[in-house]
């Protein structure tokens, strides 16, 4: 199936006055209708950069310095911006980490899911209502009818982030960029939220980005999975493969410091499991390593690690990493 | 054996400017021997961090009793309180805002040593060099301020902190929830670690049961200011009896396991307030399970093998809805 | 965001964060960033050269008369001009400046002091202790504050110990509401609740804890109460409510305001005066309040 | 609706509080009104002297003056202005309107152009103009109202004789009402930017703030999110929520509003309470001046509770009917 | 944003209409004036900004000339007993008040009474024992010993005639028609925005044929001097009495269509002096004060201070009085003469030149002739070795109370002579009239029995030139004793709009009726 979006070699770059520094260095990343695809990494590896970008929203003084966007045919990157506001929303929309401040406080759900359909389909009054009262119904909230003149405060966390999710599925949007969607949410919420979201996911054949920190998250939800390591797109394949066998050792690691539920039979033996770690932490912006940026982190890390960029190296079908050292894998925690 | 810490029917109320009370913390009791880790998790609102609060003395209790190797926590002001703070310490949740931004780090490691009195004044810089050393930071980074540092590391001083009185016990309240995958990794071994070397006892609240299975010895599961269930964490994890306790294992996520969303237990709808709680089982409005009886009376609080208790009307009828509880049951 | 730092680690070496800069190092960086706060600065230092060192360089008795009445600036005698009885404006405006800054900075500590213990002692504790400080502060900010202390100057007279005393005394609920807002704000961070548990007293909490993270924005307000406080002064002068024996440059303004027609320059020169330097505590205390903001309340 | 009571209740304490501490204050001034009126009438009898002091109850002790003034003023008596010969509260009801006028008017013109410098500064907070906005709000707040009175009355008035020099109206009078209006607006115009003035740079600040901060607040990214161009973020997302802390501020300053409306009256010859207040201070005017305190502290205490309600209307977290209730100290969590 | 919008709209259409700021309507007069009168009542309330008001208002049994000389007004005709006893008028037939009521001899009767129990002039009518009745027409006055100046007090500002039906009852002090007055006079009372302005109108049944000129009169009040100058100068006002302000008048003189001119005002008599508190040490040595008026340069005072706009002043009764005279010490300027005086009263000089210091006090509000003299005698006796501090009072009460409680070294002073001498010089000087309290008494506390003795005599002579010859004598003692150093005459102006004529040049000036102006274009 043909991509709905395809993220090509993106380079972006934060202007902080003295130079330009570099927080995007060549991501390539798919998105096929239907499915989702998990983009997951420490906080500082450019995840929501990613998604800014793509949606054009990037903050001041962030600027896309090379690559290309294409949805549906279209290079976002050289969109006019009256034609990426038309596109907002409609044909790409996005769903925010905090749904607490994510909806404006001082409009109520209806005007702010009716808003989009007014805008991007004309739609007016009595007609825009009726559609606001459908998404609320299609995410699931009790009693719709009488939400629509709710204000945010009045609802709770996961019924803020399914009114986000309303907002952003008015317009059937070919693509949903969910940056951590569940993040501030409860556990037993977050199950609401993804299996929602997987349900509409299902009927509408939308493709879904998703931003995670949550290998969990990653394994539940994604179809296919990126994982970003300081501006840089370390390794990506298809779920099973990569959590099954992760030929990154940032991916290793990240999987061997996630600690693990064990129960029944299972939970006797928990006790014994250690936790593994990644030394160190991300470089800020600004102080990537110049040739293999996990290298300081790594245990495989050798001479060349710190002279040489790696390659991309297959690692199974659909499958690769960003490493010197694919083959060594065992090696790590 | 006494425990080192006892909790009798705890209960935080906050009043409200318009007159109605927030049920913060409703009837807890627990204990906590010398060098056991107890864990407390909830979701957001269930009251633990309250609790946490409560037996530093950071909240005043409403009822019932906090003992502390035999001291009357829970009744004690002023001065005679104060004279007891060394023997509890508390590690915060945020990183950020739990280091005062104006004090160098070695100063921060310092103040309750200078707060307290305690050893000779000379010996504390020494003491604050130790204490760096165990949480693994060089002393050097005694002169910077608290920006300077990452968040591991700042959580790593306010550990320091923490440990520098020789507290009998640290209450650490989500102190790794704010931070990345790998650096969590990094401060739960830490806490182990420290554990094992100093004999220390943790109350540990969070609201990640992985986590909690990883460090503690006992767990509690809080939802709207009571305790559903305790037991040791073996013993839960194995046999875990209350339907909500269910409902926050098959929502825990884990990159092993690939079963949709759409295939697993869960409860609908969130936590209610805890201004008007719900007159008999606080979780009947959620729990699949519920009856009429659950709506209308409280639990009784059921003990089973190895101090397992559960407040549920049908703990033990149950079968429980997650694969591997009820193969192990069977 | 460029040093490193010599902090290593033994057990688990994270690289550590940037910036060894310390603080104080960072705020003057920001401060110094901003253009129109070091313009204010300057004129700062110009007005408070000019009224203190002025005297050094133009000895001229701001009380004698040295020309005939209303000599426009430029004249043969006096460079600003003469006033009404003929007395040289530049010594009036030099010797003016003196007391107007004197009587804005001494009703500023006076507002500034009242409003810190007011507001501290609210915003810390709460409960009772904070409903009653605040009634007594709304107390004080329900009344117009010019005309309370139009009432006080009137009752207790007309000298400059009772205008500051006065002002002082009418302005500090700002300053109260301020300092008990940050006061509520920081008792609630998780270091103060650290402070406590390491066994801090009240006391402590109170002024080693939170009022060195409050004083910022409070340095700020302070800053910004001594122009108010000139303003206010020179309000009351211009009412006729100021100290005739005196020279403050709201005095110069309300002695000559019948001139205003004829001699513009008796008025607007000490106009100019107080704009100017109200005009650089503005900036200056903008550009503090900007250099703190980002840097060290947040992170 | 008790709230509303509570606040009734509480105001009522604080008039009181206004009117004993007032009473008590003028007391202590030295002299006594007699002397005042025996001054204005240009001398008198010891007889007739005596004879007033009586008639005004001066002879009596302080606590039955007080006492007497408490029970009258709740009968809506406010004594009898020694110096203007009339009830003091028809003297204040002829006054108030002028006054109200003149505040209310300042207000409007200083909350508009004051938010919307700036929200233009916010916009472009490195722009030239932006600048030349904050040095010109500036100028109105440093220079001294009663100077900048001054200045445009002499530029104005009579270099430029575009405005009248004094009162509110002309008194020669207009032949039709819409004429009479015209001409209060018209006297208005000089007054009332000079009060203004002062308070432009307040709220052209206020507002730069508060915009700054809500123009990078999340729920802002999501209208951008939504595709809306800028004016509809800024008009139909950002500004409400901008307004809070200027509506606040509002009700705060007005207290300080009437204060500048002394001089600002007393430069123009405006026919006001400020000026009223001015001349019974110099004439020791005692019950003129309690009143007239205690009809600002009302003034001040209205127009809090209408800020109240706007801020009830702009904000729906505050004052709606389903209130929520905000979380408690160490309920977090 | 709409306020706004409209504020510049009516701006722009002012801009239009002020390009020709011609009255709206031909037969309107607007007065302006600094002074917001208390009310409308000059029977129990002095002061210029009443007196206008009043002498529009009501009308008196007589008015005077510009020459001193009285003439009818409400009384035809009057005559004076051979002993000085007594006083008849003959009143005019037919006059009514502005309701519609008679005027008679009974509302004479009662003016009289109560101006003399209520006006605060109390010497003006102290010697009336009784007024007599005999029919409506005609009032008696009956006095205990003669008392020349009773001429002079029933003239229109002093004298008003008020309704008995009106004022007479309960207390007239809060009369409410004190605000709206009902008069006799040329013009009724319509209408008193508080603070703001009145407005009269004519009253169409004037007794006296075709007056008044003017339909309407509205006094406008602008507190503030400057304002009212540039009102003047725009056109915004027609005519400002009682301008005193120097630059002000130099500036209107040199105005556009505006005039100025200080005729009239002669019986006004308003002295501008420095008064000591002789009671009190150094000032009760009579070389002090003799040394301090020799230290005064008068010449700069006139010239330079007061813009040679104001006249010199050497005694205490006005110049244009037939009772004054120059015949007095002058006080020229001779600082090494002040010296002498003062090391002969034995007050040397410390070791940083200093003899004594001295505080001076000043009435509050009026700039010019108040608080810059006091600055300047502050300058000016500083090289002699006085260090005086200048005094402000915050308000007139407390300088007034100051002064009249005697809390003071030296004090400007503004005292009106009010036509006759007995009404306002008397006062000043007489041992009768120290009175603790009372503001204008003879606060100084001046005593000297040969003065007590001539102005007694002086009170009851009726024989003007005998009458001015007393006179003499009492100024030339008073000069000499110098309780008071006379500074200037206060000068008033009026100015007025140059298409105005008839305006009042009687020695009242415009406290005086103003039914004879009229626009002349």
């Amino acid at each position: 199936m043909d991509p709905v979006l395809e993220i090509t070699d993106l380079k972006v770059g934060v202007d902080t006055g003295r130079q330009v520094q570099s927080v995007l260095d060549g991501v390539s990343l798919k998105l096929t209708p239907g499915k989702t695809l998990g983009v997951v990494g420490e906080s500082g590896c450019g995840k929501s950069m990613t998604a800014l970008s793509t949606m054009g929203l990037l903050p001041d003084r962030f600027a896309v310095s090379g690559g290309s966007i294409n949805l549906m045919g279209e290079d976002l990157l050289a969109a006019k911006p009256a034609r990426m506001r038309e596109l907002r929303g409609n044909a790409i929309s996005m769903i925010f980490q905090e749904p607490m401040t994510a909806l404006n406080p001082v409009l109520t759900v209806e005007r702010q899911i009716a808003e989009v359909v007014e805008l991007h389909q004309g739609k007016t009054g009595a007609e825009a209502r009726e559609i606001a009262l459908e998404m609320l119904r299609a995410v699931q909230i009790p009693s719709p009818e009488d939400r629509l003149a709710a204000y945010p405060h009045e609802l709770s966390g996961g019924m803020r982030q399914r009114v986000m999710i309303a907002i952003a599925l008015a317009c059937r949007p070919k693509v949903i960029i969910a940056d951590e969607p569940t993040t501030a949410l409860d556990v037993t919420v977050q199950a609401q939220i993804f299996r929602l979201l997987r349900e509409l996911q299902e009927q509408t054949e939308t493709a879904i980005m998703l931003i995670t920190h949550d290998l969990g998250a990653v394994a539940e939800m994604a179809d296919e999975v990126a994982v970003l390591y300081a501006g840089k797109c370390v390794e990506s394949g298809p779920v099973r493969e990569i959590l099954s066998n992760p030929s990154h050792p940032y991916t290793r690691g990240l999987m061997a410091c996630t600690p693990r539920l064990r129960l029944g039979a299972a939970a006797a033996s928990a006790a014994e499991e250690g936790l593994g770690e990644i030394p160190g932490m991300v470089p800020p912006l600004g102080r990537f390593p110049k040739a293999c940026r996990f290298a300081p982190r790594c245990a495989l890390a050798d001479a060349r690690c710190h002279a040489e960029a790696p390659p991309l190296v297959p690692a199974g079908p659909d499958h690769s990493a960003l490493c010197w050292h694919t083959d060594k894998m065992e090696q790590v925690a | 054996m006494t425990p080192l810490l006892d909790v009798q029917d705890l209960k935080v109320h906050f009043p409200l400017a318009n007159g109605s009370t927030v049920h913060a913390v409703d009837g807890v009791s627990f204990q906590v021997n010398e060098g056991d880790s107890f864990g407390i998790v909830g979701e957001s609102g269930s009251g633990k961090s309250t609790t946490a609060q409560a037996l530093m003395r950071l909240v005043d209790p409403v009822a019932g009793s906090i003992t502390l190797d035999k001291h009357d926590l829970g009744r004690l002001e002023g001065e005679a309180l104060r004279s007891l703070r060394h023997m509890l310490q508390m590690v915060f949740q945020d990183p950020y805002s739990s280091l005062n931004p104006w004090l160098r780090a070695g100063q921060a490691v310092r103040e309750p040593l200078d707060l307290m009195g305690l050893g000779p004044a000379r010996g504390r810089d020494k003491r604050v060099d130790e204490m760096f050393r165990a949480v693994g930071l060089h002393p050097d980074a005694k002169r910077l301020f608290p920006h300077q540092f990452s968040g591991g590391q700042r959580q790593r001083l306010c550990i320091a902190r923490a440990m520098v009185t020789e507290p009998r016990l640290i209450v650490c309240d989500e102190p790794v929830s704010a931070l990345d995958v790998a650096i969590q990794a990094q401060i739960l071994n830490l806490l182990k670690k420290l554990q094992a070397e100093k004999h220390l006892t943790y109350v540990f609240i969070s609201h990640d049961l992985a986590v909690v299975q990883h460090l503690c010895t006992h767990v509690a599961v809080m939802y709207l200011g009571e305790f559903v269930e305790t037991a040791p964490t073996q013993e839960l994890f194995a046999n875990a009896k209350h339907p909500y306790t269910w409902s926050l294992m098959a929502a825990a996520l884990s990159p092993d396991d690939t079963t949709p969303s759409t295939e697993r237990f869960t409860v609908t709808g969130e936590p209610p307030s805890p201004i008007n709680p719900p007159k008999g089982c606080r979780f009947a409005g959620r729990c699949p399970f519920a009856t009429d009886t659950c709506r209308a009376e409280k639990p009784p609080v059921k003990t089973f093998a190895e101090g397992h208790k559960v407040a549920c009307h049908y703990a033990g009828e149950l079968t429980p809805p997650l694969p591997e509880l009820a193969a192990h049951a069977a | 965001m460029t040093e490193t730092t010599s902090a290593r680690t033994t057990a688990a070496p994270e690289a550590t964060g940037p910036k060894p800069a310390h603080p104080a190092l960072e705020f003057l960086r920001a401060f110094a960033r901003n253009q129109s706060a070091i313009i204010g600065l300057i004129l700062l230092a110009i007005v408070l050269g000019t009224t203190f060192l002025g005297p050094v360089f133009y000895d001229v008795d701001p009380y004698s008369m040295v020309d005939m009445p209303f000599v426009a600036p430029g004249g043969d005698y006096a460079p600003l001009g003469t006033d009404y009885l003929g007395r040289d404006m530049l010594a009036g405006i030099i010797e003016g400046g003196r007391a107007t800054l004197a009587v804005g900075a001494a009703a500023a500590v006076i507002s500034v002091v009242i409003g810190i213990l007011i507001g501290s002692l609210a915003g810390y504790f709460g409960g009772w202790i904070d409903a009653a400080l605040m009634k007594v502060t709304e107390f004080f900010q329900i009344l117009p504050t010019l005309l309370l202390a139009m009432v006080l100057v009137t009752i207790f007279g007309a000298t400059l110990v009772t205008i500051t005393i006065a002002i002082g005394a009418v302005s500090w609920p700002q300053v109260a509401r301020l300092a008990r807002a940050e006061f509520m704000k920081i008792r609630k961070l998780d270091y103060v609740q650290a402070a406590r548990t390491a066994g801090a007293r009240d006391a402590y909490l109170i002024f080693r804890v939170i009022l060195p993270a409050a004083l910022p924005p409070l340095v700020v307000a302070a800053g910004l109460a001594v122009g108010a406080a000139i303003l206010f002064e020179a309000g009351m002068s211009f009412l006729g409510l100021g100290d005739p024996n005196t020279m403050s440059w709201g005095l110069i303004i309300g002695q000559n305001r019948n001139y205003l027609l004829d001699a513009w320059w008796t008025v607007t020169l000490p106009g100019v005066a107080i704009f100017i330097t109200v005009l650089a505590i503005s900036l200056v205390g903008d550009g503090i309040n900007d250099a703190l903001n980002p840097k060290l309340r947040r992170r | 609706m008790p709230p509303l009571v509570k606040r009734l209740a509480s105001a009522i304490g604080l008039l009181v509080a206004v009117l004993v501490l007032n009473f008590l204050l003028i007391q202590m001034a030295p002299g006594d009104p007699v002397e005042v009126i025996v001054g204005e009438m240009g001398g008198a009898s010891e007889e007739l002297i005596a004879r007033l002091r009586a008639e005004y109850g001066l002879d009596k002790p302080v606590i039955v003056q007080l006492g007497l003034y408490l029970s009258k003023v709740v009968t809506g008596d406010f004594g009898y202005s020694y110096y203007f010969n009339q009830p003091v509260l028809s003297l204040i009801l002829q006054r108030l309107p002028a006054t109200i006028l003149l505040v209310v008017s300042s207000l409007m013109i200083a909350v508009v152009v004051g938010t919307l410098m700036g929200i233009y500064s916010a916009r472009k907070p490195k722009g030239l103009l932006s600048h030349f906005v904050t040095i010109f709000s500036l100028v109105g707040y440093a220079a001294p109202v009663f100077w900048t009175g001054l200045m445009l009355l002499i530029l104005f008035a009579s270099v430029f004789p575009i405005f009248p020099v004094s009162g509110m109206q002309n008194v020669r009078g207009s032949e039709t009402w819409i004429g009479a209006v015209l001409d209060v607006l018209h006297h208005l115009v000089l007054p009332s930017v000079t009060l203004a003035s002062i308070y432009i740079a307040t709220y052209s600040r206020l507002s730069r703030a508060s915009m700054l901060d809500v123009l990078g607040s999340d729920y802002i990214r999501t209208a951008r999110a939504k595709g809306l161009n800028e004016r509809r973020v800024i008009f139909g997302h950002a500004l409400r929520n901008g307004l809070i802390p200027v509506v606040t501020m509002v009700g705060l300053q007005f207290g300080q509003l009437f204060a500048g409306a002394v001089l600002v009256e007393t430069v123009f010859n405006w026919p006001g309470l400020g000026r009223l207040a001015y001349e019974s201070i110099l004439r020791r005017d005692y019950p003129t001046i309690l009143a007239i305190l205690f009809f600002s502290a009302i003034l001040v205490m209205v127009a809090n509770i209408l800020t109240d309600l706007a801020y009830g209307r702009i904000d729906p977290r505050i004052g709606g009917g389903r209130r929520k209730p905000s979380k408690p100290k160490g309920a977090a969590q | 944003m709409k306020l706004l919008k409209t504020s510049t709209l009516a701006g722009a259409l002012a801009l239009g209409l002020s390009a020709g700021f011609t009255p709206a309507f031909a037969d309107t007069l607007v007065v302006g004036t600094t002074q917001t009168p208390r009310h409308f009542n000059g029977a129990i309330q002095s002061g210029i900004a009443t007196f206008m008001a009043t002498a529009q208002v009501f009308a008196s049994p007589l008015k005077y000339d510009a020459e001193w000389n009285p003439e009818p007004y409400l009384a035809e005709s009057w005559e004076t007993s051979e002993d000085g006893l007594s006083v008849t008028l003959h009143l005019r037939d037919g006059v009514t008040f502005h309701d519609g009521e008679p005027l008679t001899s009974a509302d004479v009767k009662f003016s009289i009474e109560t101006i003399k129990e209520n006006h605060p002039f109390q010497t003006m009518l102290a010697p009336v024992t009784e007024v007599e009745t005999p029919d409506d027409l005609t009032a008696v006055i009956h006095l205990a010993n003669p008392h020349p100046a009773l001429m002079l007090a029933m003239s229109p500002a002093l004298m008003p005639i008020i309704p008995e039906h009106v004022y007479g009852e309960g207390n007239i002090q809060e009369n409410p028609a004190n605000l709206s007055p009902v008069g006799s006079g040329p013009f009724k009372f319509v209408e008193y925005q508080q603070g703001d302005f009145y407005r009269l109108e004519k009253n169409e049944d004037f007794f006296l044929d075709g007056l008044p000129k003017m339909d309407e009169v509205i006094v406008q009040i602008i507190g503030d001097q400057a304002n009212l100058t540039l009102s003047a100068e725009r056109g915004d006002v027609d005519m400002v009495p009682f301008m005193s302000a120097i630059r002000d008048v130099q500036r209107l003189e040199k105005a556009d269509g505006v005039s100025v001119s200080d005729d009239g005002y002669d019986a006004i008599g308003p002295l501008n002096w420095i008064a000591f508190n002789t009671q009190k040490p150094p000032f009760d040595d009579v070389r002090v004060r003799q040394a301090i008026g020799y230290a005064m340069n008068k010449d700069f005072i006139l010239e330079r201070l007061l813009g040679g706009v104001a006249k010199d002043s050497v005694g205490p009764i006005t110049a244009t009085s037939p009772m004054a005279t120059d015949e007095v010490e002058a006080y020229d300027f001779d600082l090494e003469k002040a010296a002498a005086l003062l090391d002969e009263a034995g007050l040397a000089p410390d070791a940083d030149g200093v003899r004594f210091t001295a505080t001076m006090d000043f009435i509050p509000g009026m700039a010019e002739m108040g608080r810059n003299m006091a600055e300047y005698m502050r300058t000016q006796l500083r090289p002699l070795g006085i260090e005086v501090e200048v005094r402000t009072a915050p308000d007139f009460p407390t300088w007034a109370q100051r002064i009249a409680s005697y809390d003071f070294d030296m004090t400007e002073d503004s005292v009106y002579n009010w036509g006759d001498p007995v009404i306002g010089v008397h006062r000043t000087y007489l041992t009768s009239n120290i009175r603790e309290g009372v503001i204008w008494s003879n606060t100084q506390r001046y005593s000297n029995p040969e003065v007590d003795a001539l102005l007694e005599q002086a009170a009851v002579e009726t024989d003007p030139e005998a009458r001015a010859e007393l006179y003499k004598t009492f100024q030339q003692i008073v000069v000499a004793d110098a309780p008071i150093l006379f500074i200037n005459e206060v000068p008033f102006y009026t100015a007025y709009n140059d298409g105005l004529t008839g305006l009042p040049q009687t020695i009242w000036g415009a406290v005086s009726p103003w039914d004879e102006v009229e626009w002349t274009e």
